[in-house]
């Protein structure tokens, strides 16, 4: 948790104020975070960069704006897709995948149920 | 359907301010905000901002949001947040969307307050992970506490990718280099001066060629352009960076201007398509007005002001304020934001080359293109004098909107007089008591205290100092220059934090003293 | 008297540019180029490249890349953005859930 | 600048595009004077792009039959864009008896036109599309209906004529027609822009009924606002055009995954306009939240999709409910394609087609007297007329 990521004293903000350690589950592994913080920070705080791949060309894409404008950051929250994970309140045993195009990543199905040890 | 006197889209800056005017008057206020905490841009400010005392200068941005919360708090203002205004429809309807739940209201009068939204270049690899907004970043680091990257190339130098530059620099980032298009640094001189005693080179009349990396930035490669913009073959240099940081400038919101059906204006000297307004802000929809950013690109000292204006004047269009009142309330509120307008940077000058400053020095063009004055330039302002024994100097050199440090002097060493765009200079005659309240209250951090003899050889510099870690008295470290080289063995003498200082640490270090006129800041020995 | 416009007077041959495989329009992946050519084809407004290409009709609904589609077109008629008419502002300015639209305060009377 | 042609029209929405694509191809010297500043701009670009024969008057059917038979399938490579036309079949859903009543009625009478189109009950639609609520108790069914995209099509067309050396002008607002030595001649535009031609072929929605007026001529028409809305991409779900008993939305998925839908609030005729925002209909706040609760009483599953999109248009709502298409007798040299009541766009291709073959003077490939202008008569005379 406590990666290179995370300010852990600003010389003007002090120590940030965070909510709880929560787990939740990215493409299906496990990952922690800080309850409330925006999902896509807790992934950046993970070192997670890339959010989807785009439909088109294929291309991935991460945070750009952060502010739930650009929807680059879009990802497949508990299912649904098209959630802005950078204005999205990480939660306590969230489902959190790469999206393709509008669906999840491809592959990611497996790697949970191996994950799951449903193999 | 419900109905408010008043319904303000946006809880920034001039959205909050109107609210509270409108409140003190005795109206009915609705204020919607998308976002979990009030105060828009101002909550990821941490700088301290510009302009005169009587309008939060010196003030850190967070902190006026919190006055003004309270403030609005005070007065019983509700502040619907998470709340968030889907559109905005004939009859100044405003349908907002909170929880799973749409509702339609009416206000007898609107505000439009909702702020800006940031321009984009775009380059080749623009899209990869990696590649943020400089709203991005202060999101990222000053609200979420978290670092956007280990080290950035920031796009753009006004004052946005300026002040994100020196923020990323206090959240523990490298800024590789500043980028610009421009063939001149955009933004305050004092802001640019702050990252270049730091080290961050300026890279101007350049842009992003492209940007490298397979699933994220793995560095970036910049190319010199001619008059023409196009990249100078074989100019181009790679940087090493994990992330790129674009401010370009901000566009005014106006989706729900436009919606409205209101008169709208291309116009470049408020960064874009805004509502044609009033004096009050009110738009070619009766009873709507628009303050702040989404009228207008400016700086957020004005969109209070805009904001409360706006307030006065929707408080007097539904009777609760009486005409006399009403104007006299607006007319200082112009006088204020007319000052706030003057100066080098004042929108009507957006676009000119200055030569010269109102008092007739020359413009340092070293500054504009370096981000640092150079060390004989420096020597013609009236800020920088050689007394005996400890005094200020002075390093603000361009015409910009600011006065505190007249008044934080309670000896009167520095004067600016009533033309609060003045240059700021130091009073021969008056004795510095070495107080660093002047060292403190500088927005732009250009003031140092320094007494050139101290004896054996040394003189001591005094810095503002807002980094982490903070050196300890007694450390041995290097004294820069103000373009981030090192030319000498430093010793800290003194550290002095205090409360009222806001967190603008006094650093004072010994320094040979043929560097008392160079030494502009300090760092740590390499460990 | 208003000038009308004459759609008719491009007649001189699209030319390639090095960067007309840059992506302008994010969410919908529209290249400069594509842009280029759709005003070469007659395609004068912001609202019709919109509609012909797609751009700014995506996710994010064209907040990202409204003033470079703007810079593009009026470079390419040679006339200055600002004499470019916007697309029209369309609501919700945020999408909403379905669910939620339909859900309104008071019910349905 | 060029003011006279073999043929000018009036209107740039599909009608006006298609006839000059289709006068253009033929060799024919066309210009086209479009009021709005962007071509396509009224209905053609604001409908739910149905491409359509059930439900449908039966007076209408035998050109869009001949429509979806003969040019859709074909179109895009005719017009060398992609129309994003689909042919999946059209479930008009209903609920109650009542509305399989009314549904089975339709579908009666275009059955008797030779369009093959049925009811099925509620298992056979799920089978069709699973993601039909409990709620649907049986739908009717025609195979051959379908969908397209009609921002791109009207453009398409545009583009397509344009390429032939059709000449489009944008903001020219038309003031009046004129006849010269008895036939309709001259085309005077606001600016006092004169135009002229052998042939004049008026398709511009409402505005048409204040422009033939000016030659003696009126459509019984009013106007009613529609509005449309559209969600972010989804996931694929289904391929077929949508439209219900209880005209509470219509709509379909679209080639790149978002769903449009368009539908009505209830007071849609009663939406103030002014003349100078035609094209423009102040959006209303009541429409998607309407539109909203009637998809999700059918598709329960679209629940999460966002609406990032609602706009609105006006329909020239015809006294009869289908449109005029005709040579005008009495204005000779004057042709007139409007009131198509909301429902224009998927007999776009073939209506275009068949304004150039009667510019030309040729037979139309499907006989219009139906929809002649002077068809109009008073309630009591047509009953006559009827016994």
């Amino acid at each position: 948790m406590d990666t290179s990521e995370r300010i852990a004293v600003h010389p003007i903000l002090g120590v940030p104020e965070k909510g709880r350690q929560v787990q939740f589950t990215y493409n299906g592994k496990t990952m922690s975070g800080c309850e409330g913080e925006p999902v896509a920070m807790a992934l950046k705080a993970a070192g997670v960069m890339v959010h989807r791949y785009t439909k088109k060309r294929h291309e991935p894409r991460g945070i750009f704006c952060a502010i739930g404008r650009c929807t680059d950051c879009v990802m497949v929250v508990d299912g649904v897709p098209n959630i802005r994970t950078c204005v999205t309140p990480l939660a306590e045993g969230m489902d959190v995948r790469t999206q393709d195009g509008v669906t999840p990543l491809a592959g990611d199905k497996a790697d949970k149920e191996e994950a799951d040890g449903t193999i | 359907m419900e109905r408010y006197d008043l319904v303000i889209i946006g809880a920034g800056p001039a959205g909050l301010s109107a609210a509270i005017e409108a409140a003190r008057c005795g109206m009915n206020i609705a204020v919607y905000d998308e976002n979990k905490r009030p105060g828009g841009q101002l909550f990821k400010q941490i700088h301290k901002f510009f302009g005169s005392k009587e309008h939060h200068a010196k003030e850190r941005g967070f902190h006026i949001g919190e006055e003004l919360l309270a403030e609005a708090d005070r007065l019983g203002v509700d502040v619907s947040l998470d709340t968030v205004v889907t559109g905005l429809y004939p009859g100044n309807e405003v349908m907002i969307k909170k929880g799973g739940q749409v509702s339609h209201v009416r206000g007898d009068t609107v505000l439009l307050a909702a702020g800006a939204s940031e321009n984009m270049a775009p380059f080749d690899g623009w899209t990869l992970p990696g590649v943020i907004g400089a709203g991005a970043a202060q999101t990222m680091m000053n609200l979420h506490g978290i670092r956007p990257g280990s080290r950035v190339l920031m796009l753009g130098s006004g004052n946005v990718g300026l002040v994100v530059s020196y923020q990323l620099l206090q959240a523990g980032c490298e800024v590789a280099a500043v980028v610009d298009a421009a063939p001149k640094i955009g933004g305050y001189g004092v802001h640019a001066a702050k990252l270049a005693r730091c080290g961050v080179p300026f890279q101007l009349s350049s842009t992003i060629v492209r940007a490298k990396g397979g699933d994220h930035v793995e560095g970036a490669v910049i190319g010199r352009m001619d008059e023409h913009g196009k990249i100078i073959p074989g100019s181009e240099t790679e940087i090493d960076c994990d992330t790129i940081c674009i401010a370009v400038g901000l566009s005014p919101m106006n989706q729900l201007a436009r919606m409205s059906g209101c008169r709208m204006e291309q116009n470049p000297k408020k960064g874009g398509c805004v509502p044609v307004c009033n004096e009050y802000g009110e738009t070619s929809v009766r009873g709507l007005f628009a303050a702040g950013d989404a009228e207008g690109i400016e700086e957020a000292s004005s969109a209070m002001i805009e904001g409360r204006i706006a307030g006065i004047a929707c408080a007097n269009r539904l009777g609760f304020l009486e005409d006399g009142k009403a104007k006299e309330a607006v007319e200082s509120n112009e006088q204020a934001l007319d000052t706030l307008r003057q100066g080098m940077f004042a929108p009507k000058n957006r676009g000119k080359q200055i030569e010269k400053t109102d008092e007739g020095f020359p413009v340092s063009q070293h500054l504009l293109v370096t981000g640092f004055l150079g060390d004989d330039e420096v020597e013609v302002y009236p800020g920088v004098t050689h007394p005996k024994g400890l005094h200020p100097v002075i390093e603000c050199t361009q015409n910009i909107p600011c006065n505190p440090c007249q008044d934080a002097c309670p000896h009167g060493c520095i004067h600016i007089g009533s033309f609060i765009t003045a240059l700021p200079a130091v009073e021969a005659s008056a004795e510095c008591i070495g107080c660093g309240r002047c060292v403190a209250s500088c927005s732009g951090q250009a003031i140092f205290l320094v007494n050139e003899d101290i004896g054996g050889g040394y003189a001591s510099v005094t810095m503002p100092y807002e980094f982490m870690p903070l050196p300890e008295k007694g450390d041995i470290g290097l004294a820069c220059s103000r373009d981030g080289q090192a030319i000498g063995e430093a010793e800290v003498l003194d550290v002095k934090s205090v409360k009222a200082f806001d967190h603008t640490n006094l650093l004072t270090i010994r320094v040979p003293a043929e560097l008392s006129g160079k030494a502009r800041f300090y760092k740590a020995a390499q460990q | 008297m208003t000038q009308i416009t004459d759609r008719s007077m491009r007649t001189a041959a699209f030319k390639p540019e090095a960067d007309d495989d840059m992506l302008i329009c994010r969410c919908e992946e529209i290249t400069k180029g594509e842009i280029r050519r759709a005003v070469y084809e007659g395609m004068y407004e912001i609202t019709e490249i919109r509609r012909w290409l797609r751009v700014g009709m995506g996710l994010c609904q064209g907040q990202t890349c409204t003033k470079l589609v703007q810079r593009i077109v009026a470079k390419e008629l040679g006339v200055s953005p600002a004499q470019l008419e916007s697309a029209a502002a369309r609501g919700p300015v945020r999408p909403i859930e379905m669910a939620c639209m339909g859900n309104e305060k008071g019910g349905v009377c | 600048m060029k003011t006279t042609s073999d043929v000018l029209i009036i209107g740039s929405g599909i009608n006006g595009s298609a006839a000059a694509y289709y006068l253009a191809k033929s060799g024919v010297d066309v210009t086209v004077l479009e009021g709005a500043s962007v071509i396509g701009g009224g209905g053609s670009s604001r409908n739910g792009g149905g491409v359509r024969q059930s439900g449908r008057d039966s007076r209408e059917l035998p050109y869009v039959m001949w429509g979806i038979e003969n040019l859709w399938p074909t179109l895009s490579e005719e017009l060398d864009a992609d129309t994003e036309y689909t042919q999946k079949g059209n479930l008009r859903l209903g609920k109650t008896q009542a509305h399989l009543d009314k549904l089975a009625q339709l579908a009666q009478s275009a059955g008797k036109v030779g369009l093959d189109v049925r009811m099925i009950d509620a298992m056979e639609a799920r089978e069709i599309n699973p993601y039909l609520s409990e709620e649907v108790a049986g739908a009717s069914w025609c195979p051959t209906d379908g969908h397209a995209n009609p921002l791109k099509t009207t453009l398409a067309f545009y583009r397509a004529a344009r390429r032939l050396g059709a000449r489009f002008y944008t903001n020219a607002i038309v003031e009046r027609i004129e006849k010269v030595h008895g036939r309709a001649r001259k085309v005077v535009l606001k600016n006092g822009m004169v135009f002229e031609a052998d042939c004049i072929i008026v398709a511009a929605g409402y505005a048409s009924r204040k422009i033939v007026n000016s030659v003696g001529i009126d459509v019984p028409m009013d106007l009613k606002v529609s509005e449309t809305l559209v969600t972010e991409t989804q996931p694929h779900m289904f391929d077929q055009m949508l439209g219900t008993a209880a005209a509470d939305f219509y709509g379909h998925q679209t080639k790149d995954g978002s769903f449009v839908f368009g539908g009505s609030a209830g007071y849609d005729q009663f939406v103030r306009h002014d003349e100078t925002t035609f094209s423009t209909p102040p959006a209303s706040s009541l429409h998607g939240p309407c539109i909203c609760r009637a998809v999700t009483g059918y598709f329960p599953s679209l629940e999460h999709a966002k609406i990032i999109r609602c706009w609105g248009g006006w329909t020239d709502l015809c006294a009869d409910g289908v449109p005029v298409i005709s040579p005008v007798d009495e204005v000779p040299g004057l042709i007139l394609a409007c009131a198509f009541t909301g429902h224009g766009f998927g007999s776009g291709p073939v209506v275009g087609l068949m304004l150039a073959q009667m510019a030309r003077g040729e037979e139309t490939v499907v006989d219009l007297s139906a929809l002649r202008y002077d068809r109009f008569a008073a309630k009591d005379k047509k009953n006559k007329k009827a016994a």
